[in-house]
């Protein structure tokens, strides 16, 4: 009951609906459309309030040796899970080598929104979860995109990765912001919140909602033109393989001593599939890979999936686990 | 007026792709261009438009470089071997300019 | 005095002293601008915010008859007023049956912006009225240029309005966001309200002041590029189809025993004239038609009017034969 | 370097046929295209700009097919089949192209 | 389909100098034109990005005239007094185009 | 101490920390970048916000011999700067006549994010200043550039002022604003902001936190591209001429009586240097003088300059001389 309820609860929140209506508009082919400016506007504002809000919780709350712990358990986690999906890809599905390492490392890398919901859905439950789990969000956005391109060289396909695309990877521009603004808030703390509350707090939920309108409308959008790509064998995998990836999260969490919501964070960064930077990455490094493929995979199967049920389900079993 | 004889070289390339060609073109002394912004396209790889997106991965941008004639192949050389991999489109029309010493 | 009172205090608020400075500087070729995207953004965030305080409104109200009438009253209006328009105008200025058509569309169509602040105004006044006024606006956007097609069908000219067309129409951006955030709010209710209140409900009224800023500026734009358009003909007619179109919505909000707030929004949406939907679909339907006539008259008479005079006349009468 | 003859199409249309446009196109086996945002401009019908304007009734695209000569009627009859009663321009410029197996 | 030769003039200029260059352009009775926004570009005075900027001093536009073949010097004349003194590129391509009596 | 205490302070802002991850960003040739849409969108809110107030406060405080004053001098700052500026290059760099006139320019106007980072540690510190001073901000955004085109004509190169120029350089987008909003302000008082407080008043210094960030991107990329025009003579002059800015409108804010924060917010704007509405004016009005030189100057050195030290010394000094 409780995982419906809670199911229930998070399909009828104003950021699921959000979502979903964009994914109609979308659908029915009607001309809404977030400005692209406004779309990446909002994501910097999101990427920087979550990751000051992070780092003053770190400041309040102290460096401990559970967020060590947890960094380096977010980065082997996503070095790892690409080779248990490229596994499954190869098994599953028809893909190429190179197109099966190209999704596999969005699957080990992470989505900052999808996190960004989950803390939504702790707050709703009213459960704290660890500042720093921002701090491992952004750990986990590269490795996977090393394990892949590994991946691909064992082939022999693919390029070296020069110094440009190293830099690139490590320094893109959604990972400084996260670290920079997480490093701002720990610097600052309450004192630096508290002047700024009013723009990276309160009106943090709505804006969560037009974005997550702008993402339906580009997963709706995507979804119509790759309709094709959308194979059993394919879609199999984008609901199987966040499960996968919440399992280990899960076991880490618990094996780090986490509470239930760090533990939950922690299954949803082992679920969620990067749209942003891994992408980018891919389209440098791999660029014989298939874009639809990863970019439907990640968008239009596994991010909505993760919204509507994923988050219920992690919290639930992040609880049973946890004993929360 | 006065013009001379020039060519106009449009490369309609990846974003992700943007400095790693304008950094081969100057490095091929080729100083001059422009970059245009795309708002969407069809090809090949199929149907994209920019709208509200994130992320860098799904937009290109074009890239209008004029030189004078006998610079043309180095030109292409230089874009040529960024582009060769990826996505992307290359074309030379003959055009006329102003100010010839300027290019 | 009543009036005038009303009529003062209106001009000198805020959002009408933010339009007026668009409309000077614009005049004035400044070359102050508000980028597209910013706009657009803008009225994203007007659309969605006004359609889901209009959604939770009726999940606290609860469905009623009356929503119903006024629904069908709405589309009634929509339908209706473009003929009339388009008889005044053949008689009062030299318009071609087909701009004249064009034109009469915009005007049985509304302006949410005009709505908007027309709720702004009752708000000063201390006035409630009805949640789900914005759906009537939604219903009234699109009957209007039906009239219009059809009126232009009539006389031979204009195109068959084909599949393509008709969903342009009905799922046009801004319908659908009005709509569909109007039922998100209805979904969550007054819990879903609480958490995007910071973002939705505060920052409204200050947002509203930079898009009418903006709208001042195109609106001037508009009328230093249309001068030799603005006959006094079409003047006339721009002021005084307004209060036709009010006169009628405050029969119908009469008719239906709506309070004075909502009898005042219905006389609002019979005067105010589109200025995003019907030009678009005009330009598909009607390519023949010119567009810096509707777009001039629509943006650059009646819009300012309704904003600075219109919107105190339709309070004050709209008191007045509510006996409010 | 070796290059090929191709046509470099230019039409610059209201930004509400866009769409009406690039089916067109498709459905005329024309499937390479590049569409290009538009700032502004004036013609017979008026000086306009994009700027701050929320409708879409305001603007317009340009959109650019680099095509191979002997597709060129082909497109143009596509083109003008949508772009007849409104307002735009449509334009053709001979071109060379780097990697004809593309068009 | 019938085509008619026209010349296709781009000048890509500063921003802060459209609308002398488009008065200019108007007041020699050259009344069409497009304005395309312009991402970035490099030449002499080095390279720019138009990306976070908030002023108008950095950036350019690219305004692309389509004209008569015989009305060619008035515009290349109108455009140049505006251009001389300042950065920015003129260039002219020979073109056909549908529709000539817009011209 | 008093200073060094205050400059860590200011350091550790998360306004000033926001400008210094950007300007990371930059120079470590991250991708991230806020479009250009966004930034003026920031850039138009902050003049609307700071203007409004401003007019607000002379609302409540009433009009002032001491106001009118301060715009005098404000003016006649504003346009003898530029000559102390022009000497200064002419001496310690080999710039031309030309190139030397067009900084000069920069440093007679202001940069109004200063100014706003300025009232910024003045909130921090719990200081007042009188709400006008934003309208001084506006009367010195001209003169110097009449004065610098002055050198210029002086010299034989340079164009006449033509009847275009002046109007672009008195109805510039940021000046119409900034009086524009300030008027309204002043028009619908303490009401008027009552009803647009929460837009802005409370988001105000996250914005400004944004807008920073954006800036340290600008002017990061700005140094990168420009790095062979900082010779030591320019660095210098970068650094001490916003000094001797501060020392005259330090002096102004005594003559005139001014209080402490007041005159602290003289200084900063003596301080200075435009970016935004000098180097327009100079691209159209001297198209020879090399921008990249002024551009640099202005964003690159002496902003970070008046952002990280130079508020803290200004307030210091502004104690002292009016002993608050
Ligand atoms: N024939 C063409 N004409 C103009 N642009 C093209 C053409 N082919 C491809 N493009 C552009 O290049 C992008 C990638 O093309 P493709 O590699 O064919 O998928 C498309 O999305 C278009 O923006
Ligand atoms: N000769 C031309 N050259 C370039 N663009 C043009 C030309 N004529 C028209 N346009 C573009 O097409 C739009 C509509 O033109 P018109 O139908 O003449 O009003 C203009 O606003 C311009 O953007
Ligand atoms: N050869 C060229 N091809 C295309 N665009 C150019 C060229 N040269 C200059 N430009 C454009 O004109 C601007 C100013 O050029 P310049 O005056 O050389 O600094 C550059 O930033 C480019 O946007
Ligand atoms: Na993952
Ligand atoms: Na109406
Ligand atoms: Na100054």
């Amino acid at each position: 009951m409780d995982l419906i309820d809670l199911a229930i609860g998070n399909l009828t929140s104003p950021i699921i609906l959000s979502f979903a209506l964009g994914l109609f508009a979308a659908l029915a082919r009607s001309d809404l459309s977030v400005p692209e400016a406004v779309a990446k506007g909002m994501s910097i504002y999101l990427l920087f309030a979550i990751g000051f809000k992070g780092g003053v919780a770190v400041n309040e709350a102290g460096f401990s040796a559970t967020l060590v712990g947890a960094l380096v358990a977010g980065g082997v986690l996503s070095a790892a899970l690409p080779f248990v999906a490229y596994l499954m890809l190869r098994a599953m599905t028809k893909l190429s080598a190179l197109d099966a390492a190209a999704v596999a490392a969005h699957y080990g890398s992470i989505s900052i929104v999808t996190f960004v919901a989950g803390t939504s859905v702790l707050d709703s439950a009213g459960l704290a979860y660890d500042g720093w789990m921002v701090a491992v969000a952004a750990v986990m956005e590269a490795p996977a995109i090393l394990s892949a391109l590994w991946l691909v060289a064992r082939s022999g396909a693919g390029r070296s990765v020069d110094g440009d695309l190293w830099r690139e990877i490590l320094l893109n521009g959604s990972i400084v912001l996260l670290i920079g603004s997480f490093v701002i808030g720990w610097i600052t703390g309450t004192d630096g919140l508290t002047r700024i509350a009013s723009f990276i707090v309160s009106p943090f939920q709505g804006v969560l909602c037009l974005f997550l309108l702008d993402m339906g409308l580009v997963a709706g959008r995507g979804l119509r033109n790759s309709r094709d790509v959308l194979r059993p064998g394919l879609l199999a995998f984008g609901i199987l393989m966040p499960l996968i990836g919440a399992m280990a999260g899960g076991v880490a969490g618990v094996a780090l001593g986490l509470g239930t919501g760090s533990t939950m964070l922690f299954m949803v960064l082992g679920a969620s599939a990067s749209y942003i930077a891994v992408p980018a990455a891919m389209r440098v490094a791999l660029p014989e890979a298939n874009p639809s493929i990863y970019l439907t995979m990640s968008l239009g199967v596994t991010f909505p999936f993760n919204l509507t049920l994923g988050l219920a389900i992690y919290l639930s079993v992040a609880r049973l686990i946890t004993g929360g | 007026m006065k013009t001379h004889p020039a060519k106009r070289v449009e490369i309609t390339i990846e974003e992700i792709m943007e400095t790693r060609l304008t950094t081969a073109l100057l490095k091929a002394d080729v100083t001059g261009f422009t970059v245009l912004p795309v708002k969407g396209g069809s090809g090949r790889s199929g149907h994209w438009t920019r709208a509200g997106q994130v992320g860098r991965a799904g937009g290109m941008v074009s890239v209008v470089c004029i030189v004078r004639p006998d610079r043309l192949d180095t030109l292409l050389e230089a874009a040529f071997a960024v582009v060769e991999p990826h996505i992307g489109v290359v074309s030379v029309t003959d055009c006329e300019v102003l100010r010839a010493e300027r290019f």
